[in-house]
């Protein structure tokens, strides 16, 4: 069977959906594609069915916080790290996303392994991915507020115990009744 | 009287008897106990079980139950026939062979019922 | 443990109740088979053929927290996780110890953070705590014997 | 005969008392479970056969499955949050705890990442040593799989043996690294030091010793009538359905798909060495626990190959803007005190941008994302790691089966729940 040659993702993109992409840059020769955050499963669906880019494998959503001051267009970046198996390259499609409304559209009707990933990414940067399953907590536990992973969360530090402050912190240490 | 040869097995029981008894009231003379409402909670690996314990099980269980019966009430004959076996010679294997027979052709019935499969 | 040969050499040997007692409760303390994280490993390296924890009568790692006495938290509890520490330490039936093993379960270790408690002891009472992030296998057995000394040290009165 | 009548069924099991929880699974398990007519059970966050602290909500019809909904997150301890409060230096000791069967792939992958950031390069004689703690991990990583999947499913005693060759490996890291399993021996760079005197001759008669016992675990379970029931045709996974869960790593190789990022992206010299990647057909649990015990195999080769062209040199960069300089050189040259001072208080700092770097642990593909934010702590640091796609694929893989084949299944796909939750 002949295998279609590798297409150049940009170039193609460009070609299927004119202004789909924004913006792309490559640092130390990784390809990112910055798109809008309504077109994401388009473009994902485009990418992995096209014969020439075949990007069939899902590595990573990777959701990142710019949280003081950010010279990024949005405060939420959210990447998809996808890796095509025929012609062994990887590709990161990112979008940005709004502080005060972070919605993304899913990926799991594309990859059903993204279901899990867009759940921890809620859990854990409070991005919303409107028509996913079950939207619910993955790792916290159901009933805990805020989103951990925001760089604007603290890190919940407790004062360490060494010679000299060790009576105080023992103080109100809560201890375990029988 | 012939009684008497039996005293020393009467002892023995009487002892085993005892010595059970002991054993498994030991601990609860001395052992401590606090049963806390918490304690006596239905274990589910650490979480709250879902449903009641007691409830409608698939009539599978039963059937795989009965079966076992069956054929352990006909392992308890084998025993004191094979105490026996060699002073009942040719007429003992003869019996036994019957009664093993009539039980085989209920496996295989059974067996090619499909009674043995789980689904 | 006070053992007095008497009435010559009969061989009947006489020792208190409580000596008896604690004797066979440090002979075959078996463990909860609890493993939370990395201690769990090195948990089960020490249980296994090289260190062999059954020595100490501590090979049958119980499931169910109905038969253990012992419950040795090898790893970090988690704010999820906690609860469900709790709910198995009051299954356990009595007498019960706990030993706290690696430095997460006992003050949160290198997670000082708002996912982990730090030290199980916020939420149970432990008896010996084993330092060393896995501590190696000799370092549970050195805390194990030391819970061996603890439980012959204990009087009638506490438990009975 | 007379038609036999459907017999009516009694008043299921009263659910009033649960109709809080039942409520919350409304959508997830099916409508059968509201009834009460399946049970739901709780294979929960303490059991033997979970392989850590994973809770799987059982919907059960007798013994069949009907659905698993898995629940994960007990093992959350903040790993990534916390490396984002520390300079990448120290990061490293905090990677070793994420899939702690396999501590030296996680620091690989972090400082795989850190050094792509950075544009750091590794001698070739610190490549080699990395890959023989990577191979090692690996015979390691899969030999507490085959013992805990032994025990599991029976076979006690093939765990114990597989802890007896364990011990060995550990040692070696010990002789390596001061640790027998949490080592950070892999920095930024590099390795933390050279390999010490006794490391090789060790290394060499466990290469002779090791093959043996790999023969000896065939020998227990690979033809035994009981394994091969117990494991031929349970937990069966398409290749496609594998693709499109996220499977990685010998699990999706059990189904025939040929990648192994060892091959298709060769890291830290791995192009250089020739091993092949054992494939499965079928997909089901004995495929899987084939190409482990095939892997194990290779693995060996591998490091044979490294011990016999091991080049000297330096172990770690001489780039001394990321690398602290060894303490002989600290009573000579001025720089290399500055050079101390900044790297041991500050750290080195990174570009502003982002990396993604993806290598092959014992368990599948695991991936390192860093965000830098220009200064010495990274921004964002996520792992992608290969447990947290399997245990979302294990409802793919045991509905319709049996408890008991759950049990294989789980320990099939090799997971590790501080891996998953991090």
């Amino acid at each position: 069977m002949n295998i279609p040659d590798p297409l150049d993702p940009v170039a193609a993109l460009n070609a299927a959906h004119p202004d789909a992409i924004k913006d792309t840059k490559t640092f130390r020769d990784e390809l990112t594609i910055i798109i809008e955050p309504q077109d994401v499963p388009t473009v994902l669906r485009y990418l992995r069915d096209t014969p020439g880019l075949i990007y069939n494998y899902l590595s990573d959503i990777s959701p990142v916080d710019y949280y003081p001051e950010y010279d990024r267009p949005a405060r939420f970046g959210v990447s998809y790290h996808i890796y095509s198996m025929l012609y062994n390259r990887r590709l990161r499609v990112k979008t940005f996303v709004e502080e005060d409304e972070p919605v993304v559209p899913t990926a799991t009707t594309i990859w059903p392994g993204a279901n899990w990933l867009e759940r921890e990414a809620h859990d854990m940067m409070g991005i919303v991915f409107d028509g996913h399953p079950d939207l619910r907590r993955l790792l916290m536990p159901a009933d805990w507020d805020g989103h951990p992973h925001r760089r604007d969360y603290p890190l919940g530090y407790e004062t360490i115990q060494f010679s000299f402050n060790v009576e105080e912190i023992m103080k109100h240490k809560p201890f375990a009744k029988e | 009287m012939v009684l008497d040869q039996f005293a020393p097995a009467g002892v023995l029981l009487l002892i085993a008897i005892a010595l059970t008894f002991i054993i498994l009231n030991i601990s609860r003379v001395f052992g401590p106990h606090n049963p806390t409402t918490r304690k006596t909670d239905a274990y589910e690996s650490g979480m709250a079980p879902i449903g009641p314990a007691v409830r409608r099980l698939p009539v599978k269980f039963y059937l795989v139950g009965v079966l076992f019966i069956l054929f352990d009430v006909e392992v308890i004959f084998f025993l004191p026939w094979s105490v026996v076996f060699r002073d009942l010679g040719f007429y003992g294997l003869a019996v036994m062979g019957l009664f093993t027979l009539i039980l085989t052709v209920g496996l295989i019935y059974e067996w090619k019922k499909g009674a043995l499969e789980w689904e | 443990m006070g053992v007095t040969p008497k009435l010559g050499n009969l061989g009947v040997v006489t020792t208190g109740l409580e000596d008896a007692v604690n004797w066979a409760r440090t002979g075959a303390t078996w463990p909860l088979l609890f493993g939370l994280a990395c201690c769990a490993i090195e948990y089960m390296s020490t249980q296994a053929g090289n260190y062999d924890l059954a020595r100490f009568g501590m090979e049958l790692n119980r499931a169910s927290p109905r038969q253990a006495d012992l419950m040795i938290v090898a790893g970090r509890v988690t704010r999820k996780m906690a609860p469900v520490v709790r709910q198995l330490y009051d299954q356990m039936s009595d007498p019960k110890w706990v030993i706290s093993m690696g430095d997460c379960a006992s003050c949160g270790g290198v997670y000082n953070n708002y996912a982990v408690v730090q030290g199980v002891d916020e939420i149970i009472p432990v008896d010996v705590y084993v330092a060393g992030c896995p501590p190696r296998p000799e370092q549970l057995m050195h805390g194990i014997l030391t819970l061996h000394e603890k439980i012959k040290g204990e009087r009638i009165a506490d438990w009975a | 005969m007379a038609e036999m009548t459907a017999p009516t069924t009694g008043p299921t099991t009263d659910m009033s008392q649960w109709q809080g929880s039942l409520d919350e699974l409304r959508g997830l398990v099916s409508d059968r479970a509201m009834t009460g007519e399946t049970m739901l059970l709780n294979m929960g966050p303490h059991h033997p056969s979970t392989h850590g602290v994973l809770r799987l909500l059982l919907e059960l019809d007798g013994e069949e499955v009907v659905s698993c909904l898995p629940d994960v997150g007990f093992l959350h301890t903040g790993i990534e949050k916390n490396i984002e409060s520390k300079t990448y230096e120290k990061g490293v000791t905090l990677t070793d705890r994420m899939d702690y069967l396999a501590p030296m792939s996680n620091n690989m992958a972090f400082n795989l990442a850190v050094e792509k950031l950075v544009d750091l390069d590794v001698p070739p004689r610190g490549q080699v040593i990395r890959v023989i703690c990577l191979e090692l991990t690996r015979i390691q990583s899969h030999l507490v799989w085959l013992g805990t999947h032994a025990i599991d499913m029976g076979a006690m005693s093939v765990f114990l043996y597989c802890f007896r060759e364990r011990e060995r490996i550990l040692d070696m890291f010990e002789m390596l690294s001061g640790q027998r399993m949490m080592g950070s021996y892999f920095r930024p760079g590099g390795v933390w030091r050279d390999l010490r005197p006794e490391f090789l001759p060790a290394l060499e008669d466990f290469l002779d010793y090791f093959p043996a016992k790999i023969e000896d675990y065939e020998k227990l379970l690979t033809s035994n009538p009981l394994w091969l029931d117990r494991t031929q045709g349970v937990g069966i996974i398409e290749p496609d359905v594998a693709l499109a869960w996220g499977v990685s790593g010998p699990s999706l190789r059990g189904s025939g798909v040929n990648w192994d990022i060892r091959k298709a992206m060769p890291y830290s010299g791995y192009e250089n060495y020739e091993f092949n990647v054992p494939l499965g057909e079928h997909g089901d649990v004995y495929d899987r626990y084939i190409i482990r015990i095939q892997e194990m195999r290779e693995s060996l080769k591998i490091i044979r190959q490294a011990i016999d062209n091991l080049p000297d040199g330096p172990f770690r960069s001489e780039n001394r803007k990321f690398v602290p300089p060894p303490r002989t050189e600290l009573g000579q040259s001025m720089e290399a005190v500055i050079h101390h001072f900044k790297l041991w208080t500050e750290g080195f700092s990174a570009p502003d941008d982002e990396v993604f770097v993806a290598i092959e642990s014992p368990r599948g593909e695991i991936g390192c994302y860093i965000h830098g934010t220009g200064g010495t702590m990274p921004r964002k640091v996520r792992f992608k790691t290969p447990s947290f796609m399997h245990i979302q694929a294990i409802p793919v893989m045991s509905e319709g089966h049996m408890i008991a084949d759950l049990v294989g299944i789980i320990g099939s796909v090799d997971i590790v729940l501080g891996d998953c939750d991090r």
